[in-house]
């Protein structure tokens, strides 16, 4: 029996869930429209993936060094690698020259996770989009929620992938899987302090970027919470001859934090590591207190 | 028809109102009152001398942070705030020279800039001398070149950023680059390529004319130090040449809104 | 004098094409633009307005080259297309400072700004700050400060968007009793039976091309092309059309389903219309109403633009 | 368009004495209002309070008194108002996209969001917007698009979900001719075939007319008028408007001759009383027909909604 199917506009036939965590999507959304532009990703995760693989390298180096083998480039003794194991010789301790890439490596998430946190509100206000978010079931925690996975995904990739490439290298160089044994709590200790310092980071910006209409606009206002804050608390530290003032700055807190997590050496800053714990989940929840009330707003005017 | 002056005059007295009225101008004065709160903080608690707090502040936070922060918060918005807010429409179907937009409304910002960076400067001053530590006083050796700097160093940094204002879309990032990448690289340079950077002058001015105090301050001796008139004249000839390419940039280029 | 004249005239931004090779002579009086979004409106009119310079070509408005040109800006008020003001600053104060720009003194500026805002209805409002003003009263400000120091032409992109009909009818009336005072105007539209109320003179773009210029009616007619359409409803249409049939210049006809209204396509309307009562009479058909649905301007502007 | 206008099915929205202000500004003034299943339009001058009440029956903004409810939901209950949401498509009024992604991206997001499976919501997408017409441009990111496009787009969003009712704000802002009259199409099929409740909130009457069954008129926050629109613009006697060619004065003559009550308009037409002698105008042809004269355009007249709306707004103050 002839049967036609023209008529324009077909009634949806699936059934509508109350799924809960539909929020996820608009996290999915976010991260689908940040690796749109290529050119940003190539810049800012281009220099962290070379120094990962040149660092691991070194890493190896060190090992057979250890192990009284000379280390064999892949493609042959080249000066790149004649470099590297130079630098392998004079390296002290494997576990410490780890925590300083990681230290390197978390300077460089400050920009990532600025770039990519940055536009996350200000361009949904700018362009309206809260206009169809919050026409949708989606609450403002679940809104909240999705935005700060996405700038979680980046900075996380930044900070996390590092350390755990070189620990997994670190554990194959070394002899019958050592590294494993002696150091294997690092591994989930650099997990552990990447999501912390991706969260933290990811509050603050996430927060500079609902206050501000224009993603230029946040950046730049987040280079100056980063440069005033730095800049105050060195010049306080210096006036009082005391460290203790370091602490004014975020990036001095979770230092020290890595320090003691990673068990590296703490430079100048010897006070409790609870205080920079306390300074730094003060300015994260300072930074979700403006998020809510900015979210808050941001519904109403839709 | 209003001539290049006139039209100018009209400009500044209108934006010289509304200049004070906006979230920009919320945002310059959290920066300016940053140095003196402080200063006020260190001299209540801290045991360091007023001269000791009121240089070290002056010269490492107010003049190489905050004067240039401050400058590109108010300078880059001269001509920037009128496209966003695609209000120039208005301005630029007026019998009146295009320049005196760019001249009108950055004198207007100027005035806002050098008032906040005085009144910033004094107070810093004053707090830090009600120090009880022992020290040397805050005397004009200290005072005169930190609030000489920090006015000529905001009308300079204004001046630069609003002309970028006209020459580039996103002005702010551009300052942000100068100010900060650009001037600190090259300060740290050994050798004449400092004399490119605004804060080399304004370090010949203190370090000529201020007290010995200054020397004290961690880095500040580094470079040699031109004498303070010729820095000052120098610092006097920026200024015009950077106003007057802005002003011949803004009457040549067409400002085409997005829709 | 002729208004405006463009010899040649072509802008592009980057690659997209705003106007290509126009060449047209405009006289005074009130002009309708046209076109479909993206047809070069916004573009012409910042041309004609000075704040853009042509790629190519030469533009001539009341004689003079507009870019920039602040004789021109003297003589001429414009409306912008995007809503924005200075939404600090009252009504009043934002048209009194334009017209002190405009060479006004203080006095005078503050008189006539009060008038400009009186006569787009915003008297009460005046002294209240633009922010808190609806869209209707925001684009009304707009005009106001177009229109306070008597231009010879104004140059309004899009002044009805967004008005509700009130305040529509308001501005509608101001342009023409404008108009009647001597103004130039050139006014864009997308929303057709704007123009309509405001003129039959019009000038009709599409991809950056002047498709049509001048009155409806002789736009219509040059359509020679598109045989007229005469849609009768009436109570027996088939008996009517076939009386119809052998009337003058008859192309086609089309019953409707429900044998009430008939659609007639004629080569020669005139004709067919003088020849029409004497059969309508005979027949008794019942006819109900009568119309030409092509002669306005939405079908003019449907057949120049498919 | 003959049909019932309000048949008994229960209302889609309840609204009782709401109340809304802005600081001194009272955008609602104790609005009570019902609305019938079927296209209804929604009409005022600006500023008469109509975003403000999209926004009290989508739970975006909570009102100082009374209550509302719609799809059977209350929009000041949390549940309530995620329940609504997901009944209900909102079309915004001013422009709005999500930065960086393509039309397809964004209305297979937003479906999810509403509670579709991931599956459902990308082949619901690609329905919706072969609905309003977007092809290919569908691939390219929406921040690219013309403004007539965008607002198919936020058309195809509002439907991905297949809601019950609409609440469409301004659906032809920022269209020309070619757009808005395939925009009045969508809405009138909408309404008219696939049987959507939808609220059409306006200022363009011609868009209301041309797609909604009733018209609810607002005015400073509180309704002036409602009712089926076929009723409202009805005249009382049969009267025409006609324009005459050819020998106008005779025609004239032998109108007065004849006892019609005619006027003469300011367009050169003249409006002629037909009640009681004639249901038609062939009377007129005849004397047309031996006056010489020819009937350019015969037209009923019927007071457009324009008048309606002039009259239910303005009828206090002056016009």
């Amino acid at each position: 029996m002839a049967r036609t199917n023209t008529e324009v506009y077909r009634p949806f036939r699936g059934t509508l869930g109350a799924r809960t965590l539909g929020f996820l999507a608009l996290a999915r959304a976010g991260i689908a429209a940040a690796t749109k532009r290529k050119l940003p990703l190539v810049i800012l995760f281009g220099p962290p993936a070379i120094a990962t693989v040149i660092f691991s390298f070194v890493v190896y180096a060190r090992f057979a060094l250890e192990a009284g083998v000379t280390p064999s480039p892949l493609g042959g003794p080249s000066p790149a690698s004649m470099i590297a194991v130079g630098f392998a010789k004079q390296m002290i301790q494997v576990r410490e020259e780890i925590f300083m890439f990681h230290l390197a490596m978390s300077l460089f998430t400050l920009l990532v996770i600025a770039w990519f946190g940055a536009g996350l509100i200000a361009d949904d206000r700018r362009l309206g989009a809260h206009l169809l978010y919050f026409a949708r079931p989606l609450s403002r925690s679940g809104y909240l929620a999705a935005k700060f996975l996405t700038v979680l995904f980046f900075g996380g990739i930044a900070v996390v992938a590092p350390g755990l490439v070189i620990c997994i290298v670190a554990t194959f160089a070394s002899p019958d899987f050592a590294f494993l044994r002696d150091e294997g709590s690092l591994i989930p200790r650099t997990i552990l302090f990447g999501t912390l310092w991706a969260g933290v980071w990811g509050s603050v910006m996430l927060a500079i970027s609902s206050l501000f209409l224009r993603k230029t606009l946040a950046l730049v206002a987040s280079f100056a919470f980063f440069m005033i804050t730095t800049a105050i608390s060195v010049v306080l530290a210096n006036l009082q001859q005391d460290d203790r003032f370091l602490m004014l700055s975020l990036q001095m807190n979770m230092q020290r934090i890595a320090g003691w997590m990673l068990d590296g050496p703490s430079m100048r800053m010897h006070w409790d590591v609870r205080w920079s714990f306390a300074v730094v989940l003060g300015i994260t929840a300072a930074a979700w207190a403006i998020l809510f009330a900015r979210v808050r707003r941001l519904e109403a005017s839709a | 028809m209003p001539g290049l002056a006139a039209s100018t005059w009209l400009l500044f007295r209108t934006q010289l109102s509304r200049v004070w009225w906006s979230r920009r101008a919320l945002a310059c004065l959290a920066l300016a009152a940053a140095t003196p709160a402080l200063a006020w903080l260190v001299a209540a608690f801290g045991e360091v001398s007023g001269a000791e707090i009121a240089t070290n502040l002056g010269w490492l936070l107010l003049l190489q942070v905050i004067v240039p922060l401050l400058a590109l918060v108010a300078g880059s918005a001269v001509v920037t705030e009128e496209i966003e807010d695609r209000t120039i429409s208005y301005l630029f179907s007026r019998p009146i020279p295009r320049a005196s937009v760019l001249l009108g409304r950055w004198l207007a910002a100027l005035l806002f800039v050098s008032t906040l960076l005085a009144v910033a400067a004094l107070s810093t001053a004053f707090l830090a001398s009600r120090s009880a530590a022992p020290g040397p006083a805050v005397g004009c050796g200290i005072v005169v070149p930190l609030l000489e700097a920090a006015v000529l160093g905001g009308a300079v940094y204004s001046a630069i950023f609003a002309a970028a204002g006209v020459f580039f879309r996103h002005p702010m990032i551009v300052g942000l680059g100068y100010a900060f990448a650009i001037e600190g690289f090259l300060a740290n340079l050994p050798g004449r390529n400092q004399a490119l950077t605004v804060q080399y002058y304004l370090r010949s001015i203190v370090g000529t004319t201020g007290s010995d105090a200054w020397r004290e301050v961690e880095g500040f001796e580094l470079s040699r130090f031109d004498s303070a008139t010729s820095a000052v004249v120098t610092l006097a000839v920026v200024l015009v040449l950077f106003l007057a390419a802005g002003s011949w940039r803004i009457t040549r280029r067409e400002f085409v809104l997005s829709a | 004098m002729t208004l405006l004249v463009a010899r040649d005239l072509a802008r592009w931004y980057g690659p997209v094409v705003g106007l290509v090779d126009v060449a047209l002579e405009l006289e005074p009086g009130v002009i309708g633009l046209l076109g479909p979004n993206g047809a070069g409106k916004s573009t012409f009119l910042k041309l004609v307005a000075g704040e853009i310079r042509p790629s190519r070509g030469t533009i001539e408005v009341l004689g003079r080259d507009p870019f920039a040109n602040r004789a021109h800006f003297a003589e001429t008020g414009f409306v912008p297309q995007q809503d924005a003001l200075y939404n600090d600053m009252t009504g009043r104060d934002f048209v009194a400072f334009l017209l002190r720009l405009s060479g006004h003194s203080a006095k005078q500026a503050r008189d006539r700004a009060g008038q400009a805002l009186e006569r787009v209805g915003l008297a009460d409002a005046m002294n209240r700050p633009t922010r808190g003003y609806s869209r209707g009263m925001r684009q009304r400000t707009k005009i106001a400060q177009a229109i306070a120091h008597a231009p010879k032409l104004l140059v309004a992109d899009e002044p009805l968007a967004g008005l509700d009909p009130i305040a529509r009818r308001g501005i509608v009336e101001l342009m023409l009793e404008l108009a009647r005072g001597g103004t130039s105007i050139l006014v864009s539209s997308h929303v057709l039976h704007e123009v309509e109320e405001l003129t039959d003179n019009v000038l009709l773009l599409h991809r950056g091309r002047v498709l049509a210029q001048g009155e409806v009616p002789e736009i219509r007619a040059l359509l020679s092309r598109h045989p007229r359409k005469v849609e009768i409803r009436a109570r027996d249409a088939r008996a009517l059309a076939r009386a119809v049939l052998d009337l003058p210049g008859v192309g086609s006809l089309r019953i409707s389903a429900d044998g009430t209204s008939l659609g007639v396509e004629t080569h020669d309307l005139e004709g067919f219309l003088s020849a029409l009562p004497r059969t309508a009479a005979a027949v008794r058909a019942g006819i109900r109403s009568l119309e030409t649905p092509d002669a306005g301007l939405e079908a003019v502007f449907e057949y120049l633009v498919s | 368009m003959a049909e019932a206008s309000s048949s008994t099915a229960e209302a889609v929205v309840v609204i009782r004495g709401l109340e809304k202000s802005y600081g001194s500004v009272r955008a609602l003034r104790s609005l009570s209002l019902e609305l019938a299943p079927g296209p209804t339009g929604l009409l005022g001058p600006n500023g008469a309070g109509k975003t403000t009440l999209i926004k009290l029956l989508l739970g975006l903004l909570r009102p100082d008194a009374g209550h509302a409810t719609i799809a059977g939901c209350d929009p000041t209950t949390a549940s309530g108002r995620l329940a609504l949401r997901r009944s209900v498509g909102y079309m915004p009024e001013n422009e709005c996209s999500i930065p960086g992604l393509t039309g397809l991206e964004i209305v297979s997001t937003l479906g999810q969001l509403t509670g579709l499976t991931r599956a459902d919501s990308l082949s619901r997408a690609h329905e919706v917007l072969d609905y309003v017409g977007i092809d290919e441009a569908r691939y390219r990111l929406a921040d690219e698009w013309s403004a007539g496009m965008k607002q198919r787009l936020k058309l195809a969003q509002a439907l991905v979900h297949d809601p019950g009712l609409l609440l469409l704000d301004e659906p032809t802002s920022g269209l020309d001719p070619k757009g808005r009259r395939h925009m009045l199409d969508l809405i009138h099929d909408l309404g008219h075939v696939q049987h959507k409740s939808l609220l059409l909130c306006s200022h363009l009457l011609p868009d209301i007319e041309r797609t909604c069954r009733d018209v609810v008129v607002l005015k400073e926050g509180a309704v002036a008028l409602a009712g089926g629109i076929a009723e409202l613009t009805r005249t009382d006697g049969i009267r025409v408007r006609v324009e005459v060619g050819g020998d106008r004065a005779r025609f004239e003559q032998a109108l007065a001759a004849s006892g019609y009550a005619c006027t003469p308009e300011v367009n050169g037409r003249i409006a002629i009383r037909l009640d009681g002698r004639a249901s038609d105008a062939d009377e007129l042809f005849a004397l047309a027909a031996d006056s010489g004269a020819s009937l350019r355009s015969i037209e009923e007249v019927r007071s457009s909604l324009e008048q309606v709306f002039v009259a239910g707004v303005a009828n206090e103050e002056r016009t």
